[in-house]
């Protein structure tokens, strides 16, 4: 069955609190999941309270700040911090998004952290994507066509061709709208996900891609495809603002209109 | 030996099965949600209607064609619609190959029992 | 590598949202409706018996709680089938985008909340 | 010393690094048929290319305005303020045309022309018949065109079952007792072993140092592992001393707002709304090169100019733009004006400041990619086994003064060649010599030394103060005085490492050691930023030099190249600038004034 409740190795227990002592004024208490592959524990919740007033306004300066001040083991993945490169994605009260788009005025309360939902955990907040990365790789996401072009030329795109991979290509890989569903959380080992999906149809909608019946073919499958059920939780919690359910939604259009 | 053979021919089976089951078994599903919207807004408002009939007032109702017609084709989508319905749930949920394969199985004998069981009713009633 | 790596949280702390909430309760009226089909083959059924088990099933189903499941049951069949349509609206490429796929959430409720009670409006006006 | 259990690799290439650079070359070398190793600290599409926003500069000619390479040349010869090599820039420049071809054929999702072509804007710098009017030569994807070409070669690279080592950082090169680079040493964080990959080549693709600096638009990866791992072969490092400062970081947070939204027509105002880049540079002035604008800029707001309640900034306007433009155009940066200021770049203007950018200095290589050094009279001595394309070399075409959309031409361009030398160079499959254990065993005592730091510093705190004495006293405007200041406290800082502590012990997935390492790494390159700044007495592109602000070509025009070694001792030459071309088919260009 489908698991629905956590492993046992999985649940979570109550960590350590670090409270502020100072007599800061502007202060949120910040609870996240922690989890060493080092020691024999359970994971468990660590809360940190901070100083508002001393720390940037992302959710992913509050992670630096707790990180460089009170606790250096704390582990997560960041980079490029303007919401680009994908890789602070982490669950934020409640949903996925990206660490460094997320602002600490946007949550009331506690500000909850987690680690992207369904994932093997490495350590901290930091999930192992390999299997998402591999389903990438599946769907030979790069131009494939017959005709090769003149040589030393470009392709020819019309703007209107061109504005079909609008909203398809910006996509930054950071899971976000994967982890975000449950059709992946139970079957993620044979549905490609919502983002995988959205590349998938990025090169089936690219008018320079002449490869776009077997794209479909490859596709056809009751669970690499057909396991969405237009949820909609990835393109509610997409951090670019993408709409991967669209994305799917036109593959299955095209499966339906060639059959 | 033969239990690896067996595994991996089931292994096929349910490959094939999967495979088949793609945009067929989505669009089915499709056109039975789609036909099941006109059937079950007549019936749900002759059922309202016809509320206070007696026995007799609804044996006869049956016996009209247009409403046999209706029902026949009400529990031929209802069941085909369901059992296509529950076989999603099974899959998402069911990960244990065999297990997976009795309970599709099942909900598939189950649907058909009731379904033809229903139609057979109605025209025992017309006829 | 030392010990196994836990799974992290999903159903235990994503929030619920009315994406995901119309969602499975779409699969779970859809399961409820496929289940209490099982009324309406006994209705048929017993109209096929003759009269005595046809009054036998009026009976059985003609108290509070019988008419408590079948006011589930009609609520569930308004619901699935007004999402149902919202369904159908998605596979033919309408309605993706957020704002959309909100108003039509909430249209959904309201509909299935209004076709209920109209339906039950009716009933106790024929009863009474 | 601890045991650490070591993984040994064996390939004909190495690539440290998959942003632009990396990924290229590993493309090359891949489909070219040589067995190569990828390793990156980051999954390739998170690498900083990414963020690279306004365009790709390739003279491709789509707007039919006559451009030519030649025009390209002498923009970036002129931007370089003269301190580039030109026959790397002839290279770079010619290269652009078949480089950028390419791209698009590999799929990037350029924004095109009403004729299907590949769309170019203005971008600074960028002129025709050598500085008369602005060009539209920068190739763009919308304001994401870094985004849409990493995630392109990383495509490709995946097509050509490229193989990678994704989260691996490299520690340092293997050295043989002939000064030969055979390899390099990584430690993979995700089960915390320690991989030696062997290479007939090492390329070295590991971007900048921006992270030096407390205000930079540089990904906080940014750390120019590549650049001290060469300080730590005893290898020197070129022309350190220049560091761009892009005019529109948003103030406060310090991200990017490309030029790109400069080529669209916005532009920048004082407290007073004036336009002041018409004072300053009255042909090109928004777009003038960058050097110039952030110039510019810290003049405004030194002589009481800024805006703002504190008067420290400026305002850049887009809100006479047409929506729709912006929308197509520069999609990104209106979110980033939003997310980061919560200005609506249709409403009102966006509050920018100069902000770290790019390191016009890195690893010297020539124009094949192949690492030099000084050795003797021989200026352009090759060091054998390495190479190092993108923003961590310096080949140099970028000279005092990179223009915008060369660094992502820069990339392809390079990576580009240096597949292409390797393809040349190496014999696919070739046996690799037997390597002393000394040489690994010295760079796990270094591994060590940081994995078990004791002393009761953080590295944050370091890297705070190290942050703070860089952006101080290396920051748009120098003086003799500010920087041996910085020197000083650099100097004393940078003693602070014998006293960090770190807090996880565990090998796995182990930030805290990385960070610490990457530190290491950063302060050295601080160290010999700061001497080389300090030591040329003249102002040249992004080095303005309060006590010698002209340029000086009688004794000035020559490479800085540093040496640092263990104790942090600097050692310093020179190279020449070459400034002949590489071939008939463009005069050299000839040193003048330069004003836009």
């Amino acid at each position: 069955m489908a698991e629905f409740a956590l492993p046992k190795h999985s649940k979570i227990v109550k960590g350590i609190d670090y409270p502020l002592n100072t007599n800061a004024e502007n202060t949120r208490k910040i609870n996240v999941y922690r989890w060493s592959p080092d020691d024999d524990e359970n994971p468990r919740i660590d809360s940190y309270t901070i100083d508002l007033d001393q720390c940037g306004p992302m959710v992913l300066d509050a992670l630096i700040k707790i990180k460089q001040e009170i606790d250096s083991s704390l582990t997560f993945r960041r980079s490029c911090r303007e919401g680009i490169c994908g890789s602070c994605s982490m669950n934020i009260d409640g949903t996925n998004t990206l660490a460094c788009l997320k602002s600490i005025d946007d949550v009331k309360g506690d500000i909850n952290i987690y680690p992207l939902p369904h994932m093997e955990v490495i350590k901290d907040l930091v999930p192992d994507l390999s299997k998402a990365y591999e389903q990438l790789t599946s769907v030979k996401p790069w131009l494939q066509s017959k005709s090769d072009p003149e040589k030393g030329k470009s392709r020819k795109q019309s703007p209107k061709e061109r504005e079909k991979i609008d909203g398809l290509w910006e996509c930054v890989l950071c899971f976000s709208c994967s982890t975000s569903c449950p059709s992946y959380w139970w079957n993620g080992d044979k549905y490609l996900g919502p983002a995988v999906l959205l590349q998938a149809y990025r090169w089936i909608a690219d008018s320079r891609d002449e490869n776009t019946e077997q794209r479909l073919d490859d596709l056809e499958d009751s669970f690499k495809l057909y396991r969405c059920h237009t949820i909609m939780n990835c393109t509610k919690t997409c951090p670019k603002g993408l709409n991967p359910a669209k994305a799917i939604g036109e593959i299955k259009k095209l499966q339906l209109e060639r059959k | 030996m033969v239990n690896s053979l067996s595994q991996s021919c089931l292994k096929k089976v349910i490959k094939m099965q999967s495979k088949s089951n793609g945009v067929v078994h989505w669009k089915l599903q499709r056109i039975s949600a789609i036909a099941m919207i006109p059937l079950v807004i007549w019936f749900v408002s002759s059922l309202v209607f016809s509320l206070t009939n007696t026995y007799d007032q609804s044996v006869s109702w049956l016996q009209s064609p247009l409403n046999a017609t209706g029902l026949v084709l009400l529990f031929g989508t209802l069941y085909f619609h369901a059992a296509s319905g529950l076989q999603v749930v099974i899959e998402d949920y069911v990960h244990n190959e065999g297990l997976k394969i009795m309970s599709l199985i099942l909900i598939k004998l189950l649907s058909l029992l009731l379904g033809v069981l229903s139609i057979l009713c109605v025209l025992k009633i017309y006829l | 590598m030392s010990r196994q790596r836990p799974l992290s949280p999903h159903l235990q702390i994503y929030k619920p949202q009315i994406t995901s909430i119309l969602s499975i309760l779409h699969r779970g009226t859809g399961i409820a409706l496929s289940i209490g089909s099982i009324i309406l083959v006994s209705w048929i059924v017993a109209l096929t018996l003759g009269e005595d088990t046809y009054l036998m099933y009026s009976n059985l189903i003609n108290n509070w709680f019988g008419k408590l499941i079948i006011f589930g049951f009609t609520f569930a069949l308004f619901y699935h089938l007004s999402n149902g349509i919202r369904h159908l609206f998605w596979d033919a490429g309408y309605g993706y985008d957020l704002k959309h796929a909100y108003i039509s959430g909430v249209a959904v409720i309201i509909s299935s909340l209004l076709l209920t009670s109209m339906t039950w409006l009716i009933v106790y006006l024929k009863v009474v | 010393m601890s045991e650490y259990e070591i993984v040994d690799h064996e390939h004909d290439v190495v690539v440290v690094g998959a942003g632009g650079a990396g990924l290229r070359a590993t493309l090359g070398m891949v489909s070219g048929g040589l067995k190569t190793a990828c390793i990156t600290k980051v999954f390739p599409t998170r690498s900083h290319t990414v963020a690279a926003q306004g365009g790709i500069g390739a003279a491709l000619n789509n707007m039919g305005e006559n451009d030519s390479w030649q025009f390209h040349m002498y923009d970036t010869v002129k931007g370089s303020d003269w301190l580039g090599d030109q026959d790397a820039i002839e290279y770079m420049c010619k290269e652009a045309i078949p480089s950028v071809t390419e791209l698009e054929n590999f799929g990037v999702p350029f924004s095109r022309t009403e004729d299907g072509e590949v769309y170019q804007r203005p971008f600074g710098g960028h002129t025709l018949d050598y500085g008369k009017k602005m060009a539209r030569r920068a190739c763009a994807a919308a304001d994401r065109t870094g985004h849409a070409i990493l995630h392109t070669l990383y495509q490709q690279c995946l097509k050509y079952q490229a193989e990678f080592f994704v989260e691996y950082i490299a520690l340092d090169l293997l050295m043989d007792d002939n000064g030969k680079c055979v390899g390099v040493l990584a430690l993979c964080m995700d089960d915390g072993k320690i991989h030696r990959f062997r290479g007939h080549q090492t390329v070295l693709a590991t971007g900048g140092y921006g992270r030096v600096y407390f205000s930079c638009t540089s990904a906080h990866t940014c750390t120019g592992d590549g650049n001290a791992m060469v300080l730590r072969a005893g290898l020197p490092l070129q022309d350190m001393e220049f560091v761009q400062f892009h005019p529109t970081g948003v103030y406060g947070a310090g991200v990017l707002i490309t030029e790109g939204s400069r080529g669209e027509g916005g532009y920048l105002t004082n407290s007073e709304g004036e336009r002041f880049m018409e004072r300053y540079a009255p042909t090109a002035k928004d777009l003038a090169s960058r050097d110039v604008v952030s110039r510019s800029m810290t003049i405004e707001i030194n002589e009481g100019r800024g805006v703002g309640p504190n008067k420290d900034h400026i305002f850049m306007h887009l809100e006479h733009i047409d929506p729709a433009t912006l929308q197509m155009r520069l999609p990104g940066i209106s979110e980033t004006a939003k997310i980061f200021c919560g200005v609506d770049v249709t409403k009102e203007p966006i509050p920018v400041l100069p902000t770290v950018h790019y390191n016009m200095g890195g690893i010297p290589t020539n124009y094949n990619g192949e690492v030099v050094t000084r050795r003797g009279n021989d200026q352009d001595a090759v060091v054998s086994g390495l190479m190092a394309i993108g923003e961590a070399a310096c080949v140099s075409v970028h000279g005092a003064n990179r223009l915008g959309t060369n660094s992502l031409l820069d990339i392809v361009v390079f990576g580009r060649a240096a597949a292409q030398r390797a393809l040349k160079t190496v014999e696919k499959g070739s046996a690799h010599a037997p390597l002393p254990k000394r040489v690994t065993d010295k760079i796990l005592a270094r591994l060590d030394k940081v994995r078990y730091s004791n002393g009761d510093v953080s590295v944050g705190e370091v890297r705070n103060s190290m942050q703070n004495a860089m952006q101080k006293h290396a920051a748009v405007f120098r003086s003799n005085t500010s920087m041996k200041e910085g020197i000083q406290k650099v100097d004393t800082i940078s003693k602070g490492m014998d006293n960090i502590g770190i807090k996880d012990r565990s090998m796995i997935f182990n930030t805290d050691l990385v960070e610490a390492l990457e530190l290491e790494n950063l302060m050295q390159q601080a160290i010999i930023t700061m001497k080389s700044a300090d030591q040329r007495k003249e102002s040249r592109g992004a080095h303005s030099h309060e006590d010698y602000p002209e340029r000086d070509d009688k004794n000035w025009m020559k490479h800085t190249i540093m040496w640092l070694d263990e104790k942090n001792k600097t050692k310093l030459d020179y190279r020449d600038v070459h400034l002949n071309t590489l071939t008939n088919e463009v005069a050299p260009i000839p040193p003048a004034a330069r004003v836009y």
